[in-house]
């Protein structure tokens, strides 16, 4: 498990890379040397009527600079998202991290491995592709703008599906995987829960392992509040309910050890 | 030499800083970010008889300077919680306050029961959790039945007990006497305030709950209300909390009249939070030439 | 065509949108601000059969997203309110409505009864004040006192009755169903909390009056919630508010059961608020399609 | 009465003028033209968590440039002030205004006007002593670091007191009137309620006529909630009880009117 701490990061650098999509470099020594792929942070707000954190996954871990990069939305007006978002080099951002428990890349090792990603959920694709000593093709689906889709060509394929159909595929990721007949041996995916949902009975029907990176409120982040639960197929061992927390226990889990 | 200690029934805490229920597991999380060994007490998370699943999610939301929370007391079970939590909790040098919930008399006086041979220092039953359909804040809410569990829980009690109140009360100082009444050895308040929000553009309630319990700094002056009103009503000590962020407001709730205090919501939002406003109480007293907390507790009249 | 207009006991109001008792004075201040033939109603100050001093300062506070206010219902009295203040108002295109508050019920009923023969919309019965000694508050925690005080106001009135309810209850259906039961035409919620706060430096209440009411943002869940309860227990209209600061919270309420809204706290932020309230209303209702308030009101199950 | 309005005003500049004391320039038409000398104007913090208003007095109109300068004092960590006071130019702040009555400066025309300033009271008797078309002598109290002292010369004597003798007369402003016998027809005064109480007194012992301008906290700065009341001598037409609404029927009273 990897040392958590809280920092007051500094904001390196920050780009706007869409429509309310921004892409932000932090100087953190301490969370960068712990994280590994799949993990997230929490960020904090400054503005104190804003107390609960933003999760938000690792795009990308800059080891030798000590730096994360984190891509996010900004999901409306007078959100603590809008408010990173103005955030200008040489800024503070109170980060909590690295928090979870990241993708399995040894099971991926030397594999045909599938990296799927839906909207939001394509940036913790990002570094997970870097790391993944495989053979790897990324499958990235969205709404009409692509962002980010560039950057996964140095590490492997890369397909994309769009709801409108402006690029790649019409459609969604699994439309591509159909489409272009891509087999593999695991699946690593983040996106919205139906696409999720889809995943996991895709890779059960062709009986690929399967590991998904879930979504849920949290207050705490550490495991400790019991507020961002997911349902698990078996008892867990923390809780001894159906119950597994999506910021300690999570927020990768395996398809089938999950509830969707 | 500075005398940060401060005694409940008879227990003496090294500090007056413990943790709020429910928002610091047993501990083992924080544990990463604090030294146990620093607080006056940790204060575990409910445990139930039985292993509870809690509520579905989502399960928590924020509000302007504070959250919902409606997590109904999910909880493993006093089984392991006595295999696993206790003795993880004795590896440290600080007191043991089991919080103890529970849907009937009987489920909380099971649990009491079976605390009895365990080596925790005391018990804080919740009788105000607004987030369980029965049990909870029932008890809470009406003084003669909150009199009448507080004396079948001393029953059965081998430890001090400590009766968590509820603020969703027309007069807090009706209840808090109710629990001395039936025994208790100190109250401790303020438990969430029952609260509501609505998503209207998915017209839903943000909470699969409906409703939650409204916590941290957003509360504060009604929970500092309540610590002052309660224990000008009662002599047994009392424990306060609701919105505690910084030393300053942990001054604040013991100036009131709280002899402890407990820091819940501002863990999640500062992990450091515990330690931060033991060694800020510290500070506060060196600055004011305070030797004893007993000069401030309950100064402002 | 879009339809923003709501109808309080027969009275029809061209939004639901009107100011909070006591932070709007009798509009002529925020008349500089705003054009007040777009509210849905002028709520006045609350005003007595004599003039009341209020209490001493410090009367207000600042808490974590609110504050905390202990004016203690200063008022010129109902005479100076009649000659100065209604024909102030009769110039608008607005509805007026007249907080009335008492130290007995014989209080209460002198003023209604005076403003029989006045050309106000509306009465609002403030028995929640929580900063004055007698009266206030008292009729506001009991049921049966408020039954009896809300059939007494009903002799005497000339014009619906509004009850404005305290949140400080154990169960705000109870009081919804007692002011229903006196024959109120319209209940109205939430008024403050009750919180204090304390100055650790000096060792003294911020206030003067040493507790305060609670208002602002911070209290909007605990609103949200009781305007809910409140709305699913009586069959009269519910007046929402608590925090309403924004279009979006003003939905909120709308949702959770309340017919009409009032901003309160807010207008001291932001002098602008009940127009832009009003205006994100009716931008909401076009972006959704929404052709009548109707469509919203209570539809939050 | 000036036309009050809320706007969302341009930091021109600001600068640190002594401890924790801040001179702040910012661009506001509107409210630059309607204010007179004693007026303020109520800042908002951009903190969602802190909603109430800050109120400082104006210590320079510009009204050709339409400009404000306001010198404040940060009162502690975590205030609002110290918000304001990590503004840069460029930077925005919602501001109210402008606010009260002012000091009647035609009760002071032709005379010999003593301006009397304690602390942070100092700041608004610059544009005083500006504008009052007088023989204006200004006398300012300080606990040790003077400030603003220097920009009072172009209008007038200027005498300094402070609490540690480190400048000028050691003591108060009135133990300066007392030193230097400085006469006066009218006074002009704001500060400390203790140093307004002896001003009062000693203007009613030597029969001067005297202004004062009082501080109390405040929820809406316009009138409307009451909040901000000193008792009055004489029952208020506003109230008709003995109150005064110090944001509106003041700051600034004739010292007879109020109790103090
Ligand atoms: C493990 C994990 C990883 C994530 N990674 C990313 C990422 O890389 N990029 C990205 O853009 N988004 C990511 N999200 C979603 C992101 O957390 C939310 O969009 C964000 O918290 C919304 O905050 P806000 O200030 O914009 O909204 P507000 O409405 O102001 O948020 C209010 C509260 O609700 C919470 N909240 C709102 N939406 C969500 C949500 N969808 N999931 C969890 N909490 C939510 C906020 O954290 C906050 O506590 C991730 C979520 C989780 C759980
Ligand atoms: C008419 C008037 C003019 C003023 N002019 C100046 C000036 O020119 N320069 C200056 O430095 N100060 C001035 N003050 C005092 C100034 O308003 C306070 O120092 C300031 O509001 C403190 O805010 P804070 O954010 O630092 O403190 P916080 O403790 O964060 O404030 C919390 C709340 O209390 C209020 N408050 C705290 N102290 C005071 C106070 N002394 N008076 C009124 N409200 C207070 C704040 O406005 C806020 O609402 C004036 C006050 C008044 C009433
Ligand atoms: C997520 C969460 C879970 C909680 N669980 C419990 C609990 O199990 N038992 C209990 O007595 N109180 C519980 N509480 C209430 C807190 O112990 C505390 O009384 C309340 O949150 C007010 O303090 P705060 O504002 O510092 O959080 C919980 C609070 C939160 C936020
Ligand atoms: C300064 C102040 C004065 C108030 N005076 C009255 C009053 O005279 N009568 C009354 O019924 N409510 C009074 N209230 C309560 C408000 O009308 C309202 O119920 C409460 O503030 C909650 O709404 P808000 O959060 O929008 O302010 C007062 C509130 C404030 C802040
Ligand atoms: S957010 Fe607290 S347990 Fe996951
Ligand atoms: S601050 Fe509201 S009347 Fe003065």
């Amino acid at each position: 498990m990897s040392k958590k701490t809280k920092e007051i990061c500094t904001v390196v650098d920050q780009e706007c890379i869409g429509t309310d999509i921004y892409s932000l470099w932090i100087q953190t020594e301490e969370i960068a040397s712990e994280a590994v792929p799949g993990q997230f942070v929490s960020l904090y707000c400054k503005d104190q009527s804003k107390l609960l954190p933003r999760p938000i996954s690792l795009c990308q871990i800059d080891r030798e600079k000590g730096r994360l990069r984190l891509v996010y939305r900004v999901t409306g007006q007078g959100t603590g998202t809008e408010e990173f978002s103005r955030l200008q080099p040489g800024d503070t951002i109170p980060v909590l991290g690295p928090l979870g428990n990241g993708f399995p890349l040894g099971e991926a090792k030397g594999k045909k491995v599938l990296l799927m990603g839906g909207g939001i959920g394509i940036p913790p694709m990002l570094q997970t592709a870097k790391e993944t000593e495989a053979d790897v093709t990324a499958v990235l689906g969205y709404r009409d703008q692509l962002f980010l889709d560039k950057e996964f060509q140095d590490y492997g394929k890369v397909y994309v599906a769009t709801e409108d159909g402006s690029a790649g595929t019409k459609g969604n990721v699994l439309d591509t995987v159909r489409e272009e007949q891509l087999a593999a041996d695991v699946i690593f995916a983040c996106g919205p829960k139906p696409m999720l949902r889809a995943i996991k009975a895709y890779a059960l029907e062709h009986q690929i392992p399967c590991w998904i990176s879930m979504e849920e409120r949290m207050a705490c982040g550490v495991g400790a509040c019991l507020g961002c639960v997911c349902q698990s197929t078996e008892v867990d061992d923390h809780s001894h309910v159906h119950n597994k927390r999506v910021c300690k226990d999570g927020p990768v889990f395996l398809s089938t050890e999950v509830e969707l | 030499m500075i005398n940060t200690k401060v005694t409940l029934a008879g227990v003496e805490l090294k500090n007056p800083v413990m943790t709020a229920s429910g928002t610091f597991g047993s501990g083992s999380e924080y544990s990463e970010f604090v030294d146990l060994n620093k607080l006056g007490a940790v204060v575990t998370k409910g445990v139930a008889n039985v292993p509870w699943p809690g509520n579905p999610v989502p399960r928590v939301t924020e509000t302007c300077g504070g959250m919902l929370n409606a997590i109904g007391l999910q909880n493993p079970g006093i089984d392991v919680f006595c295999e696993r939590d206790i003795p993880f909790l004795k590896n440290y040098d600080t007191k043991i306050i089991v919080n103890v919930c529970g849907r009937s008399v009987e489920d909380y006086c099971q649990v009491v029961e079976r605390l009895a041979s365990e080596p925790v220092d005391m018990l804080e039953i919740n009788v105000s959790c607004p987030n369980v359909k029965e049990g909870g804040i029932a008890f809470g809410q009406d003084p003669k039945a909150l009199e009448a569990i507080t004396k079948e829980v001393k029953k059965y009690a081998a430890q001090p007990v400590i009766m968590k109140l509820s603020p969703n009360v027309t007069d807090i100082t009706v209840m808090a006497k109710a629990a001395e009444a039936g025994g208790a050895d100190v109250i401790s308040l303020i438990n969430t305030l029952t609260g509501m929000k609505i998503d209207i553009n998915r017209r839903t309630f943000a909470l699969a709950n409906k409703t939650g319990g409204m916590s941290g700094p957003a509360v504060k002056p009604v929970a500092v209300r309540m610590v002052y009103q309660a224990a000008h009503a009662v002599k047994i000590p009392v424990i306060g909390m609701g919105g505690i962020a910084t030393a300053e407001d942990a001054i604040e709730f013991l100036m009131a009249g709280a002899t402890a205090v407990s820091v819940g919501t501002a863990n999640f939002f500062n992990p450091y939070a515990t330690i931060q406003i033991a060694e800020g109480i510290q500070a506060f007293m060196e600055k004011q030439k305070i030797q004893d907390l007993g000069e401030i507790i309950g100064c402002v009249e």
